[in-house]
């Protein structure tokens, strides 16, 4: 696998001694995981690595400001796995690109002041989404083979896309905002409102998601032989 | 924190985002991938409501409750999308999208 | 009983017609006998009006309109704008002409109904016939008392229509019915010109009445080629009922009808009807002489045509047949040169002699089951009355002297003489040859000469007496009728200055009859070599004629096929009718129905057809769907502002 | 007529509605029970439409028998009054309820004969003719228009199920066709209402509103050509020849004699009494629409072979007449077209009755195949030559004194066209008669032997329908009088 | 913030809905241990959509007040409480011999209809951004399940996928657009949002295109042309009863919020979106009703006709006013009835027959004259024949488009609802005109299919012949709207 990389002979020789020494360690974890973060922590290493090198540059001259940097690199994080995740071939690379993209998410919320927000995003997305989509991955057993080709339409999403992302942010920029400042959210206000003044929403929400958890429930057992009997004794009532 | 940031990069931000879920939604054809998408733009809604609320609307904030109820949403409907999904592959023994269409015309 | 209830005359016939057409079944004899008492009824009172109108004759002269007796509005609408107001009504008038035409009418039904008798005992639809002849006969009376045009033409379609009845009589053979169906439609074809020219000319004088259009045409109120037109239709109508030349074609085959039909219809009422009406309405076509002068050639023309047709008609009614078209044709020239009076003399003095003829055949036909001429023969031994009485109709037909013919067809050689010239002069007096010359023809090949088929000649007999009466009076009637003109006889009678004075009409001063010595010598003369031509050609074996005949056979042909006219009619009626009805039909199916209705429901369906192959079923192609939808909405929003 | 008689003008469409609920109870083994029923419902009708027409006072005002029930009142965009259930009478209405009632009663008898789950028929068929009843008595567009659709919606049943030949492809054009004509009539109504601005749907009040030239110039044509298709006019015709030849007798004598007259009725309602300026302006297209269809008809006729295309066409052709009485914009041609719309109702009713008694015996409706049935059915033969006759104008009976009418109508706007109509009237007579001298005339044709004379019910149905024939034909003065005086009360501006 | 009123006895009906579908579930899943029989579900139901819809009844003409500036209990609301609960009752009473039948989790089939029923009569409550999508939600996640719900039929789960993927892609959409909103305007209530745009935040770039996307996302929820392909396979997949619950309820709700939301927020953006609405409008009617011809499953037919329907209805949305709102009531209330009719009619002829394809129905009117005659009515009223609901409902529903001067997408309309007729006529053809497959005797339906087809078709004819009680109650409601 490093093999592959672009790195010169002797550093990829000296990473492959140090990462997979023959007696090759191992992190007390089952062998498939652990060489999955490995190889996602050495992919977002390759990736982030270089931009945070510029940033570092950037801020030392002073040009950007410390909340910048970090917007710019969550940024790039964002962007650089939802291209990951809608580009790569490997199906299990993009559904782990997502993780990426979210945890991206959670800086920017941090920035934007609301650290409550921040850790619901880490929580549900990092934590829970993502391991659904692992189990939907792994009960659906796309890693027997996850080459996955792309649609017949490519080039129209392409369009789409473009056409989409570029009409919103023209539209957006040029909307005269008067230039705002962000300002933080208090903790304690935002649980009163929450449950206060959207006591209704919040209540409809916990339907849903008890609707959410019946359905999927139902949807995706495999059926008990006692139900299936009950329809053949289904009485013409 | 992110007081000199302008609101226009965060909505560039979301809008290129829901740009790439869209283009995701379009042209994969695996249906989780198609849901991973869906992911991707419900983040750019909430990258979105957040920004509005902290720029815009700081007192009440009401953005942000919006995101909180967004991300809930978006966590159940993985959830319930998941379960229709297996229903598929026990059907079909395939998870792609096109393959499932027999109802048609 | 005076002038004011002349419309008694024709309702009862009319309530005889009801009566017995619904209950013939129940009433002894068929009813035969109350229709007939009915028809005397009427012939009384038509003498009882004749009295009543030499009463009120006094100064020679009406007044317009003030015969105008009894009436009672029928259909009104008072439009409201001035003076535009619609009454039709039910308005009855009496003039000379009418007086006249009611006797010759009244007289000569009855004599056909006493002779139907014995002629259709024994058939199925005894009672039907007696009914539909009085009809007729009420229909008939109608039309001449009628004082507005709209009444007129009401009884004008009534005769029609008893005509299409009695000749489509046998209806069980096809030819009957073909025939009758013929007839109608020829006379129908020339009453839409006749409605057409009633409307007009009430559009120009605002009300139906003869009277005031008359009045109003001598005004000037009318514009020339406006009058033209309306009078030339009027005449159209005429034509198509008198069997004028371009309508003729129906006549000769309406004698599928029973023979007294023909005697009553085609020979004495129906087809003078047309003569009746260009009297009635002179003094209009003295404004509009134009129309005159058509009329005038037409009758030339047809009376020419029927001449000659007659000569080579093997079947005795069509010969007959075709002497009253030419005959018609006489009294249409008599009318061409605006003598009323020489053309209702000849109308008098004809049916009776026509109608006797007629009647004569039947009996002839009775007693042999033989209509065609070739079959007969020598009958004179079998039927001594029947011949003596058929040879007095013939030579009154021909115009020997002390006849009724011979005056009224003299007095139309002199009224043509006055008033178009040389050429057409010739042309009758030629035709007045022919005439006799076809008659003596029908008489020798029918009465003398060797029978031609014995079973015929065997089985023939005399006719009874009922049907022999009938003609007897007759007889007298075409013997006495000629001197009725002259001035003594007319004195006698009571009218001041002669017969003469009486039949005009309105503004039309009177026409003392004369007799001019060189015509009367002429006409005797040509009639007398007509005779003596025929007896060459047509005595004995006729090997003559046969003689004649290959002299020029395609100019018998010619005349055999009737100037190849039915053939003509024939071929426009299925080429161009029938084509054009073909077109329509093939237009209606091809271009209205299937491409416009049901090619554009198709249209639709197959709209939904392609619209269908969107719903691929595949979920990228519905959220590509759904993209391009946003995009579009958002492009097009900003687009607008 | 007074105006607490209107619980008569309401009981009219009623009665129908009545008998077909209570005709659902029946068990349809009942056949006598069904008769009673049915025969009760349309003498009832037939009854109140005599009394209703012989009560009407043409020296009255224009509407009498005038009742009204509020239905919706300022609820969204209705006003005071806005719809109301008004029922009321006008010298135009009164003889076609005259009419209606006579073909009804008539309709009624002759499909006793019907076994074919007869009770269906007769609900669907009274639904229908309530539906008739409801638009000449209805004073409220809205129910008008409701009403003028009931009549349609049974059609397709009632042609799909008990017609005959190709029932099927007659009955799916006749119901998509006239439906499809019911867009045009509904813009028209929408444009009305909203150009009104009274917020009613009450027709006096809207006849009375004034509507600016232009928009009556737009809205006109939608009409005549709306109500137009149901008229048989000219381009919209081909549904009629169709329709008519599949629908059984009592649907055809129906549709023939009432429903297109109501197509007729609605170009007078709503157009010319609604919008005079754009009569005017469009009446000479309505005329030559009207001559075209009349020589069309006629001329189409000549080549038909069936009994019921033959009819369907002369149908066509009739109408044509009154669509050119219409266009000719004087009282006597329009009172001419109204008093065709009676004649020719009458005539066609008669004609589809007899054509209808002959297949039922023999299920033959080729003219061709027949000759000398007058030997076989004389009574038969005979009302056929009455029903023949009045429609080609014999003076006498129904149809002359309408096509005199016309005609003198005709020649006082266009004498041209008054000449091509008097033309028509000979085309008509030469294709009836030529049927006349091939089928009923001639040698009695062995293959039909087997014919009988027509049934008691159809017999007694010929003989009120051939009354009325010769009641207008002899003594017209009590329709002329009600037509002239609705006509000129109803668009006293129109008439030149 | 404390002046809100949160006086939660506003939302007495809905407790008791959710109370009734815990007491469903609880007794589904120990059903064998209580020895309970098969029928108490749905009667527990009904019980309890019967209790709410008294309990809504309470509220009716009461001053309106709003439940802290989320919902507003008003006229408006009850109108649509007791309108999805009587078509919940419907549905539940028609099918639950179907659901006896072929579905297997009972509990969770109750449990989910009055789960939609609560996110319905929310959807048509809510006065804020917030809660319209999170009750859309809860509407669309109780259906996605619904949809899927038929464990023996393939079909049901792949139209279940298309439903959740598309539905998912939709509400994101449809976030976008009230974010967008919600920045421009700074405020989620429809008054705040109604108050930003009257002092010109109108027709900037960014609102023009919030407003598209929130259009688009309403549109799916529509099922209007663009984002409608979803709905024939989804209506074909599903079991009857949940078609005929999304053809029904889900319609109805999504209109009520549409014309809330159009009719109070953004009524004073009206040039920016009238022409979006009419051109969804014209396109919808167009694509249904043409599609429509050509099908021959009966549920695939029904499916594009209410597509066309949609059309109509959206055109009461574009020329939002007191007028068209009371039409579009009056319209949603008969086109509920007809709708349900209809199916309530098939689901009995499934039972019996098994089968879903038209060409089935032959001979119908031999072997259940009754079934044959309540769907004729159905179809015919449907198409908008005179006598029954479809003509008055449609004719005013015209009216009061052709009233704003939009008088040609009437006209558009009328044509359309023309060729709708064509296709009911194809079905009511193979009923009446073609005899039945050999072998079918009469047979008869059950007594509860009998109640429940014939209360419906007494109802259509009710609105069709004295419509004034519920288009008064309509004008009422809609009055609330538009002051």
């Amino acid at each position: 696998m490093i093999e592959r990389l672009p790195l010169p002979a002797p550093l990829a020789a000296l990473l492959r001694r140090a990462f997979f020494p023959e007696g090759s360690f191992r992190l007390p974890l089952p062998a498939q995981l652990d060489r999955v973060i490995i190889y996602g922590g050495l992919v977002a290493g390759a990736v982030v690595t270089p931009i945070l090198l510029v940033l570092i540059v950037l801020l030392v001259l002073n040009v950007l400001t410390a909340p910048e940097l970090v917007f710019w690199l969550a940024s790039a994080v964002i962007i650089g796995g939802a291209l990951g995740s809608v580009l790569l071939k490997n199906i299990v690379h993009a559904a782990l690109s997502l993780v990426m993209t979210l945890l991206g998410v959670a800086a920017i919320f941090l920035l934007l002041g609301s650290e409550f927000l921040a850790l619901v995003q880490v929580l549900v997305y990092g934590g829970g989404v993502t391991v659904l989509l692992l189990f939907g991955l792994m009960l659906t057993n796309a890693t027997d083979d996850p080459i996955v080709s792309d649609g017949a339409q490519k080039p129209f999403a392409f369009l789409v896309g473009i056409a989409l992302a570029g009409i919103l942010s023209v539209a957006l920029v040029d909307q005269i905002w008067g230039a705002p400042t962000a300002s933080t959210v208090a903790f304690r206000e935002l649980g009163a409102r929450l449950y206060r003044d959207f006591g209704l929403p919040f209540e409809i929400a916990s339907l849903v998601l008890v609707i959410a958890l019946i359905g999927a429930i139902a949807i995706a057992r495999r059926d008990r032989p006692e139900d299936t009997e009950d329809t053949a004794m289904g009485d013409g009532a | 924190m992110a007081g000199d940031i302008p609101m226009e990069n965060f909505l560039v931000l979301s809008a290129i985002l829901f740009g790439i879920g869209f283009y995701g939604v379009l042209a994969r054809r695996s249906a989780i991938l198609i849901l991973v998408s869906v992911e991707l733009m419900l983040a750019a809604v909430t990258i979105n409501m957040v920004a509005f609320a902290a720029y815009l609307d700081p007192e009440r904030f009401t953005g942000l409750i919006f995101a909180i109820f967004v991300i809930t949403v978006a966590a159940a409907e993985v959830g319930r999308a998941l379960g229709i999904v297996l229903r598929l592959f026990r059907d079909r023994q395939t998870a792609m999208v096109d393959e499932a269409s027999d109802l048609k015309w | 009983m005076g002038m004011e209830q002349v419309w008694l005359l024709p309702a009862i016939p009319a309530v005889l017609f009801a009566l017995m057409g619904l209950f013939n079944r129940l009433v002894p004899r068929r009813g035969d006998f109350i229709v007939i008492l009915g028809m005397a009824a009427v012939v009384v009172l038509s003498f009882l009006v004749l009295l009543d109108f030499q009463g009120s004759f006094k100064d020679g002269h009406f007044a317009p309109g003030d015969s105008n007796f009894y009436s009672f509005s029928w259909v009104e609408i008072d439009t409201g704008v001035v003076d535009d107001l619609l009454l039709i009504e039910f308005s009855t008038f009496v003039d000379g002409i009418t007086v006249l035409m009611l006797a010759v009418v009244s007289i000569v039904t009855l004599m056909v109904m006493v002779y139907s008798v014995g002629y259709m005992h024994g058939e199925v639809r005894y009672g039907w016939y007696f009914a539909v002849l009085s009809g007729f006969g009420a229909a008939m009376l109608m039309l001449v008392v009628s004082g507005n045009l709209l009444l007129l033409y009401l009884s004008w379609e009534a005769v029609g229509l008893a005509s299409y009845l009695l000749i489509g009589f046998y209806w069980e053979r096809q030819t009957a019915a073909e025939a009758a169906k013929k007839a109608f439609i020829t006379t129908r074809i020339g009453d839409v010109g006749l409605l057409i020219g009633i409307i007009l000319l009430w559009r120009g004088a605002g009300s139906f009445d003869i009277q005031e259009i008359i009045h109003f045409a001598e005004g000037g109120g009318y514009g020339e080629t406006y009058l033209t037109v309306a009078m030339l239709m009027l005449f159209a109508g005429a034509a198509g009922k008198s069997a004028q030349f371009p309508f003729h074609v129906w006549l000769p085959d309406a004698m599928e009808g029973p023979t007294p039909v023909s005697a009553l219809i085609h020979a004495a009422t129906m087809v003078v009807a047309g003569v009746y009406l260009v009297a009635r309405m002179m003094p209009v076509f003295d404004v509009a002489l134009v129309a005159r002068d058509v009329v005038l050639y037409i009758g030339l023309t047809t009376a020419a045509l029927g001449a000659t047709l007659g000569l080579v008609t093997s079947d005795i009614k069509r010969v007959l047949a075709y002497s009253t078209v030419s005959q018609l044709g006489f009294m249409f020239v008599a009318l061409g040169v605006g003598s009323v009076t020489a053309a209702m003399f000849h109308l008098f003095t004809h049916a009776f002699f026509k109608s006797l003829l007629f009647l004569g055949s039947g009996s002839v036909i009775h007693a042999t089951e033989e209509q065609v001429v070739e079959t007969l023969g020598g009958l004179r031994r079998k039927m001594p009355a029947t011949t003596t009485l058929f040879v007095i109709g013939s030579l009154a037909l021909a115009g020997i002297v002390p006849l009724a013919g011979f005056w009224s067809k003299d007095e139309i050689l002199l009224v043509l003489q006055d008033g178009a010239g040389f050429g057409p002069f010739v042309i009758l007096a030629a035709t007045a040859a022919l005439t006799a010359i076809y008659t003596t023809r029908l008489v020798l090949l029918t009465f003398f000469g060797e029978p031609k088929d014995q079973a015929a000649y065997d089985h023939a007999h005399e006719s009874p007496a009922v049907m022999i009466l009938p003609m007897a009076l007759l007889a007298l009637l075409a013997v006495i009728a000629g001197f009725v003109a002259l001035d003594p006889v007319g004195k006698a009678l009571g009218f001041t200055g002669g017969i003469g004075e009486v039949v005009f009409t309105q503004g039309h001063e009177g026409h003392a009859f004369k007799l001019d010595p060189t015509i009367a010598i002429g006409a005797t003369l040509s009639a007398l070599a007509g005779i003596v031509i025929g007896f060459i050609y047509w005595s004995g074996a006729a090997e003559r004629a046969v003689r004649a005949r290959q002299w020029s056979p395609e100019f018998h042909d010619l005349l055999v096929n009737r100037y190849y006219i039915d053939h003509l009619y024939q071929f426009v009626i299925d080429k161009v009718v029938l084509g054009l009805a073909t077109v329509v039909a093939y237009f209606d199916r091809w271009v209205v129905n299937e491409t416009g209705v049901d090619g554009s429901a198709q249209g639709i369906s197959f709209a939904g057809y392609r619209l269908k192959f969107f719903q691929t079923g595949r979920i990228p192609n519905y959220a590509l769907a759904m993209a391009i939808g946003v995009v579009v909405l958002a492009l097009v929003a900003i687009g607008r502002t | 007529m007074t105006d607490n008689e209107g619980y008569l003008l309401l009981s009219l469409p009623l009665i129908p509605l009545g008998a077909a609920v209570l005709l659902m109870f029946v068990p349809s083994g009942e056949r006598t029970l069904i008769r009673i029923v049915t025969g009760a419902a349309s003498v009832a009708m037939f009854v109140i439409s005599v009394y209703v027409f012989f009560a009407f006072d043409y020296r009255g005002e224009q509407f009498q028998g005038v009742l009204a029930w509020p239905w919706f009142e300022n609820v969204g965009f209705l006003g005071e009054n806005g719809v109301q259930l008004k029922v009321g009478v006008d010298g135009i209405a009164a003889p076609m309820v005259l009419l209606t009632g006579i073909v009804i009663l008539t309709g009624t008898w002759v499909s006793w004969k019907q076994e074919h789950r007869s009770k269906d028929f007769f609900i669907l068929l009274f639904v229908l003719v309530a539906g008739v009843y409801g638009t000449f008595v209805a004073l409220d567009l809205f129910f008008w228009f409701l009403l003028y659709e009931t009549a349609v919606l049974p059609m397709y049943l009632l042609i799909a199920v008990w017609g005959s030949g190709r029932r099927e492809y007659g009955a799916m054009k006749l119901m998509m066709m006239l439906v499809a004509a019911s867009i045009l009539i509904f813009t028209a109504i929408f444009g009305i209402f909203t150009e009104a601005g009274l917020g009613t749907f009450d027709l006096p009040a809207l006849f009375d509103a004034t509507y600016d030239p232009t928009f009556q110039k737009i809205m006109f044509p939608l009409i005549v050509l709306g109500c137009g298709t149901l008229g048989g006019i000219f381009p919209l015709h081909p549904w009629s020849p169709d329709g008519h030849a599949a629908a059984p007798t009592a649907v055809s004598m129906l549709h023939a004699g009432v429903l297109m007259k109501l197509g007729a009725f609605g170009i007078i309602r709503l157009g010319f009494q609604m919008m005079p300026e754009g009569g005017e302006f469009w009446a000479p297209a309505l005329l030559t629409l009207g001559i075209v269809g009349a020589l069309y008809g006629a001329i189409g006729a000549l080549r038909q072979t069936d009994f019921k295309l033959m009819t369907g066409f002369s149908s066509v052709s009739h109408m044509g007449y009154v669509f050119l009485g219409l266009g000719t914009l004087n009282l006597i041609g329009m009172s001419g077209a109204v008093l065709q719309m009676f004649a020719h109702g009458v005539m066609t009713a008669l004609f589809f009755l007899l054509i209808g008694a002959l297949y039922d015996q023999s299920h033959d409706r080729e003219i061709t195949h027949y000759s000398g049935l007058a030997k076989q059915m004389p009574i038969w033969a005979v009302f056929f030559v009455i029903a023949g006759l009045a429609s080609f104008g014999l003076p006498g009976l129904s149809g002359f004194i309408a096509e005199v009418h016309i005609f003198i109508g005709a020649f006082r706007a266009y004498p041209i066209v008054g000449g091509l109509a008097v033309l028509t009237a000979a085309i008509t007579a030469t294709y009836l008669l030529r049927m006349f001298a091939r089928t009923f005339f001639g040698e009695a044709d062995p293959r039909w032997s087997g014919i009988g004379e027509i049934t008691w019910a159809e017999r007694a149905g010929a003989t009120v329908l051939s009354i009325s024939i010769f009641a207008l034909g002899l003594w017209p003065a009590p329709w002329i009088d009600r037509i002239a005086m609705g006509l000129e009360m109803g668009i006293p501006e129109v008439l030149s | 913030m404390s002046e809100l009123n949160f006086e939660y006895g506003l939302l007495l009906p809905e407790f008791i809905l959710v109370g009734a579908a815990a007491a469903v579930l609880m007794l589904d899943a120990f059903r064998e241990d209580l020895r309970i029989s098969r029928n108490l579900l749905p009667a527990i139901t009904v019980l309890g959509a019967l209790i709410a819809g008294v309990a809504s009844l309470l509220f009716l003409d009461r001053d309106p007040t709003d439940f802290a500036q989320l919902i507003a209990v008003d006229d408006y609301t009850t109108f649509f409480r007791i309108l999805f609960i009587a078509t919940l009752i419907a549905i539940v009473l028609g099918s639950y011999e179907f659901v006896n039948r072929n579905i297997t989790h009972q509990g969770e089939f109750y449990a989910l209809l009055l789960a939609s029923t609560i996110g319905a009569i929310y959807m048509a409550a809510a006065r804020e951004l917030l809660t319209a999508y999170i009750s859309i939600e809860l509407l669309s996640f109780s259906l996605y399940v619904g949809v899927s719900l038929a464990k023996t039929d393939t079909r049901s789960g792949e139209a279940g996928l298309k439903y959740v993927l598309l539905g998912g892609v939709a509400s994101a959409m449809l976030l976008y657009g009230l974010s967008i909103i919600y920045g421009t305007t700074g405020a989620t209530t429809y008054d705040g949002i109604a108050a930003a745009l009257e002092d010109g935040v109108v027709g900037t770039p960014a609102f023009l295109l919030g407003l598209a996307f929130l259009v688009g996302g309403l549109g799916f929820k529509a099922s209007a042309v663009p984002f409608h392909m979803w709905t024939p396979d989804a209506y074909e997949g599903a079991p009857l009863p949940i078609t005929a619950y999304i053809s029904a309820t889900s319609k109805a709700a999504t209109f009520a919020l549409m014309l809330a939301l159009f009719g109070i927020a953004l009524d004073a953006a009206k040039a920016d979106w009238q022409w979006m609405l009419a051109s969804l409008a014209v396109a919808t009617m167009v694509v249904g009703n043409l599609i429509a011809i050509q099908q021959s499953n009966i549920k695939r037919l029904l499916a594009y006709s209410s597509i066309g329907q949609v059309g109509f209805m959206l055109m009461a949305i574009t020329t939002v006013s007191d007028a068209s709102g009371s039409a579009l009531l009056l319209h949603l209330a008969g086109y509920l009835i007809t709708n349900l009719a209809v199916f309530i009619a098939v689901i009995a002829f499934y039972n019996r027959t098994g089968s879903e394809e038209i060409e089935d129905f032959r001979g119908l009117a031999e072997t259940q004259p009754y079934l044959a005659l309540v769907i004729t009515t159905a179809l015919f009223s449907l198409s908008g024949m005179p006598l029954l609901a479809g003509f008055v409902t449609k004719f005013v529903l015209f009216q009061a488009a052709a009233e704003e001067g939009f008088l040609w997408l009437a006209t558009v309309a009328v044509i359309m609802s023309t060729v709708s007729l064509y296709y009911y006529l194809k079905v009511i053809r193979q009923m009446y005109v073609a005899e039945p497959a050999d072998g079918d005797s009469r047979w008869r339906l059950s007594p509860i299919a009998y109640l429940t087809t014939g209360v419906l078709f007494l109802g259509i004819f009710l609105v069709g012949l004295w419509a004034t009680p519920i288009f008064e109650a309509a004008d009422g409601a809609s009055a609330m709207l538009f002051g």
